[in-house]
């Protein structure tokens, strides 16, 4: 049981701190410390940065355009970059793009599709858009109802897609989609790219409690795509559905932690700076500091199981779960230290949504921390809310029996 | 002993549930939260002049309906889960229990009928800058000098602090802290900034006071007088908390009974079935504290600290349940209710919001701890207890 | 709106204290203060006071012995007992007695079963034990198995109930039995009363994790009981067992809520006794006064709803889901206040199981207080679990629909 | 970087597993908690002559098999779940890191040998009379005289204090605190009172010190010995912890798998079914937390300052995920679950025993916010924060 990272990883850190201090400004405080025009500016050459130095995508086959990094390497960059409070995901669909699509199609797809598609996103000519909800079928993966049938070489797509983050910046969308309406419910799905600039597809913003409009949703009238964008066989979607949602953990959990520890100290000085210093919150804090440890702990396992070449298990609903969870409770904690603040949100606005805020936050926005509370609220529904991530774990881990199913015929019970 | 409503208080929350249902729908919610909107002016006039519900609670000498505190909390639970924006809160549950009780005669033969009749809104601007209410005046000065009482200071957070007609704040005077009335059309010296809210359909604003002409208007019973005035906005604000609450429950059940997942109403599965029955206990449990805390303020035998400790015990308990029935909501809504379109977070930003309106639960728990620590020992002898 | 109780009734409590001024000594601290030869003593005396004065069922008509008390004078009863420390149930089989089988035995009895019963009840010739739950049917209730056959003029009665409180103290047992093994579930239910003193019935003490042996198991191996005493008529036995347990709430409400009260009144004693002063402990004892204030309130509301004449609506599983989760929280902050002292109790034994201890329980008594963080635990299993009410509110009050039936036949999903 | 147990280690839990199953069964179990039993000899001698398990984290030099602290943990997580009696954990879980780590050279010669044979127990009375651990020497005071060092004073809750054949304790000098050792056998002036345990399978004493012989055991690295010390046996006690979230966890799914209540097995109901997997999502945090603390503390270059704040963390985190699973087991398994003959309750007493063993988590969270105040701010310049 060694917790260490090996020496190489270690000289790997040392490289991405040196690049990180030639490449960012002395006076760096963090990306959101950037007034909106320098982060316009900045943001440009950093992405420009990252591709050149294969540091976008660390993880992916170096053909393709990858760093070639193994998923340990690949940690030590995330981790370096919380740190610093750069971005590893320039543009808001980038997130979509590097961390599911893209190993999707690494996985699943084709050479040809792996030619066409991963070169693109890595120069953001591709921006994806995630397309798995739908509007009546939320919870339920594989109720999805839209349907595509193949004509000629083309698929034709009818039905709607909802809850796409940054879906209104992407160009393209991956899609679960019906395609064969007579197997039973999982079997019939297929995994389905689908490019926006058509006439059949029309993508509205969904505006968000938050007052923001991050979120959109995708309606499909007649849509086409080329029978080639079928991703991992016709049938198959379900499957690769479940392997994508395996991707998104592994490489990011360590980082993820070190930024969940970092809000807590900016936590801690909002505080200070507040002059709030009350036993039972301090205890709070603490608690919340426990979590963090925590879920560093469960990520340097989840490192270890991703790095042995092992399968996900259902285990990864617990950090799901843990997560989720627990940005509820950080940013109910926040609100409580804010007090009457909370009241009347002023300061610097909040710059991200699923997580904790990069370095350069004011610790004393209260514009930041109510955001940050309302945006946690999502937390436990997308994604798989708590509910299906304990069913996981009680049915699929634990073996406990599925509950009856309602007789599909007549009204039940 | 009938702690029940009666028939005729029954009837008014059945015409007030449907008074709002039909006048203030979805497209007038819409407005107010989409566009900013402080309030509607019309509206205002309909709740006052069609229905006379400012004036409720107001005396009917002083032209008002003489219902009870109890006829409030009613309103106001309607009112909240309505989630009408209007000065109505401000006025009939701030700033009337602070004239009611801590002003002198004088100023209520003179405001009580103007307010009473929706000609003058009011608020009372209550919080110190830590959050807690401040009944010692301890952020604003008030100065007597040739022409007057002058204040100055400041005061945050305070309801309808912007577009009030009349502000009501208690401020420090060398003899002690008094209750003193600005006139905001007129005041010189006053500054008044309508700030963003947590709660779009609540208006906040802060308010400075330079050399402001005010009028003292705190009679010689201004001290009990305040302690009753801030325990009766605080149980007024438990009823709005408790609008919040019947407003969630009915959301999440009627969602739960019809969306469909998994081939099921999600209300089948006990996860979310239980979520619902939560949200009922802490609905029906807080109605009746509330409304237990109101018949008690209703009554004119009722001491200051009695009433001061039900207020307490109230607020406490209304902010934890009425977070966890809006958090249990947002949860069986699932992805609609965080949609800027679905009403949902409305419940939800109003629950939070009102938990820090009159002081946050540490406050008030921190009161009931002081209420503990000077009980009486029940141990020895029986007696001594009875 | 009026929480206040009548003239009558308030002239009806200075009564009772009066009462109890005279009949209890100067001296007097509560009955748990009593050594145990004194406790066995006034035990004797009192249920006979009790009897005399008809305070022993205050509510039972008087001319089959009880007081013939409306319920909010049965209510003052209790909470001046309460107050005084002094027990309106003697026995350890009388609660049961007192407050289920008689209330039945008068709604639902013939005149003779009453003429029969409800003195020898009160006179405790019969003490009674409880018999709904089995080992196989805990949580539903109507998938009872113990079945009785009629046999000429007398039922055979085969099969076992569990969970007695006082078992092992009763003389007779109330059960809900399977007369029809035809009808549905609960179609073919009755209730049946059998008494002990036979060879068919043997009774088991079940020991239980606090190391008492409160609760018993009986068992039935062809026991008899006369035809006659079937209550309420045949298969009518679930209606019975519903009216039942409705009559558990009404006239104790404010009584336990004071008692409650109480009980926290000691436990801010034991942290001064113990020099415990932290701020997070005293804000949880605040909340639990709170906790208490609102089932006052929710007692007051449900004593006015049975003045009334209205039957229990199902929202009393709000009060018996309040009342054994706050019993768990309460108990598990008296014994963080106990810090190490939990480790090792010592001090006077509790008195009681089922609620706050009586006056007259040393505030530092570390074994009392651990024996009721132990009691509390079964608080939210017994009497239809927190799942239960739950769900009966679920369902019964909100309109939500069942969950779908396992398919009976064939093993279902 | 593998976090995870190696192919041994797999073995050596697996073969604990089936020895504990095999030789502490239900029967063995009974006759501890039923007859108040505080251990049973030839277990013991089972233990620690057939597997060696005293000795596993003694020096090979001291006679021991030189196994890490992760190699203690995996021992302490199967002992714990099978709920067993015996001087185990005082030994090698308490009294072994202090000597180890807060003991001179002579002492752990003279020691460390004798109690990796089996042949003699130990024991570390370690808390205050707060309740939380006493590395000051508070309440107990040594004073030299000519015949050497005597204590007075007194210890509470000391584990395994009746029957230890040897004590360690931190007592008071004049010259600051120190580590001495007390042999029971033969010390004059000592008083051992076994008490009445909340968790009838830990044997608790009060141990009262009158003038009684004592060896001076701490060297010059005490003061930071005694911090690592206290951390390491925190840990063990979280692994111990652990062994009861294993525990409850099986048995949790195991009844709720086939009790079969409304005509399905209950752990098809979803409050049931959460409930389970809400103590697997305890039970694997839990493990991966005690297991990353082990870690820490089987690398030499941990220092204390890193090893304490592992130590609070896991500590924290344990005591409360551990009581968390505990109640989810009783209520899953209802009724039988309150039965003494039921094993659950065993698992309930020991998580709330255990939490209080080596201070409140209380506590180790008021350790874990001072770590918080002395970190240094992450905003100004990412370089500092490298």
């Amino acid at each position: 049981m060694d917790i260490k990272l090996s020496d190489a990883a270690e000289q790997y850190r040392a490289r991405v701190r040196s690049l990180l201090a030639q490449e960012l400004p002395a006076d760096w405080r963090g990306i959101a410390a950037l007034s909106p025009e320098e982060r316009e500016q900045f943001d440009r050459t950093w992405r420009e940065f990252l591709v050149e130095q294969s540091l976008l995508a660390p993880g992916w086959p170096s053909e393709y355009g990858g760093g070639g990094l193994d998923i340990t390497s690949h940690s030590v960059v995330a981790e370096e970059f919380a740190r610093a409070g750069v971005p590893q995901h320039v543009l808001l669909t980038d997130p979509v793009g590097m961390t599911l699509l893209g190993p999707t199609v690494l996985h699943w797809g084709t050479e040809a599709q792996k030619q066409y598609f991963i070169p693109r996103t890595l120069s953001a000519e591709i921006r994806w858009a995630q397309g798995y909800s739908e509007p009546e079928a939320g919870s339920d993966l594989f109720g999805v109802r839209t349907r595509a049938v193949l004509d000629g070489d083309e698929w034709v797509v009818n039905g709607s897609k909802i809850w796409q983050t940054a879906g209104a910046h992407a160009n393209w969308i991956f899609a679960l989609v019906r395609t064969d309406p007579e197997a039973p419910k999982a079997k019939g799905l297929s995994f389905l790219l689908i490019p926006y600039d058509q006439p059949g597809v029309e993508v509205r913003a969904i505006k968000t409690m938050d007052g923001g409009a991050e979120l959109a949703e995708v309606f499909f009238d007649n849509a086409r795509t080329s029978a080639d964008n079928l991703v991992g066989g016709a049938g198959n979607g379900a499957k690769v559905a479940l392997t994508l949602l395996g991707f998104e953990r592994g490489s990011g959990g360590i980082a993820l932690a070190l930024a969940t520890k970092l809000e807590l100290l900016r936590l801690r000085d909002a505080m200070r700076s507040f002059g709030v210093d009350d036993v039972t919150l301090r205890r709070r804090l603490a608690d919340c500091w426990t979590s963090v440890h925590v879920m560093h702990c469960l990520a340097l396992r989840n490192l270890t199981v991703a790095a042995s070449g092992r399968p996900p298990g259902p285990e990864s609903s617990i950090s799901k779960v843990m997560m989720s969870e627990y940005r509820k409770r950080v940013t109910e904690l926040a609100v409580d230290i804010l007090g009457p603040r909370a009241l009347t949100p002023t300061g610097m606005p909040s710059k991200v949504n699923l997580g904790p805020q990069p370095l350069g936050v004011d610790a004393d926005s209260s514009t930041a921390w109510v955001a940050d509370f309302l945006h946690a609220r999502p937390g436990t529904v997308y994604g798989g809310s708590s509910e299906i991530q304990r069913n996981t774990i009680g049915e699929q881990v634990l073996g406990l029996p599925r509950e009856p199913r309602p007789v599909p015929a007549t009204k039940a019970g | 002993m009938t702690f029940d409503f009666t028939e005729d208080q029954r009837d008014f929350a059945a015409m007030l549930r449907s008074f709002f249902d039909a006048q203030y729908g979805p497209d007038r919610l819409r407005e107010v939260v989409d566009h900013g909107k402080t309030y509607d002016p019309t509206f205002w006039r309909t709740m006052v002049d069609d229905l006379d519900l400012v004036g409720l609670t107001v005396a009917e000498a002083h032209g008002g309906s003489g219902g009870s505190t109890v006829d409030l909390c009613i309103l106001l639970e309607e009112y909240g889960r309505a989630l009408v924006t209007s000065p109505l809160f401000a006025t009939a549950g701030l700033a009337l229990p602070a004239l009611t009780e801590a002003g002198d005669e004088d100023s209520r033969s003179r405001w009580l009928p103007r307010i009473a009749s929706g000609a003058t809104t009011a608020t009372w601007a209550v919080l110190g800058s830590t959050g807690a209410p401040d009944l010692t005046g301890t952020g604003v000065q008030a100065t007597q000098g040739a022409a007057g009482w002058t204040l100055s200071g400041s005061r945050s957070w305070v309801l309808d602090g912007a577009t009030a007609d009349v502000l009501l704040t208690v401020a420090g005077t060398p003899a002690g802290p008094g209750l003193f009335l600005v006139e905001t059309a007129t005041a010189d010296g006053l500054t008044r900034t309508a700030t963003d809210a947590l709660d779009p359909t609540l208006a906040l604003a802060e308010v400075a006071f330079t050399d402001t002409p005010a009028q003292r208007i705190s009679g010689d019973h201004a001290p009990d007088g305040l302690r009753r005035a801030l325990a009766l906005g605080t149980i007024a604000l438990a009823a709005l908390q408790l609008g919040c609450l019947s407003g969630a429950l009915d959301m999440a059940v009627s969602y739960a009974g019809t969306r469909v997942q998994f081939g099921r109403p999600i209300g089948s599965f006990q996860a979310v079935k239980h979520r619902c029955a939560d949200v009922f206990i802490d609905t029906e449990t807080t109605r009746w504290v509330v409304f237990h805390a109101a018949a008690l303020a209703s009554d004119p035998e009722t001491g200051a600290d009695a009433l001061e400790e039900a207020a307490h015990l109230t607020s406490a308990y209304a902010a934890s349940s009425s977070f966890r029935a809006v958090a249990n909501l947002l949860q069986v809504l699932g992805g609609i209710g965080y949609t800027w379109e679905h009403p949902g977070h409305l419940y939800f930003k109003r629950a939070t919001a009102a938990a820090r309106l009159l002081g946050s639960s540490t406050h008030h728990l921190d009161a009931v701890s002081a209420v503990i620590d000077a009980a009486p020992s029940a141990a020895p002898g029986w007696g001594a207890s009875a």
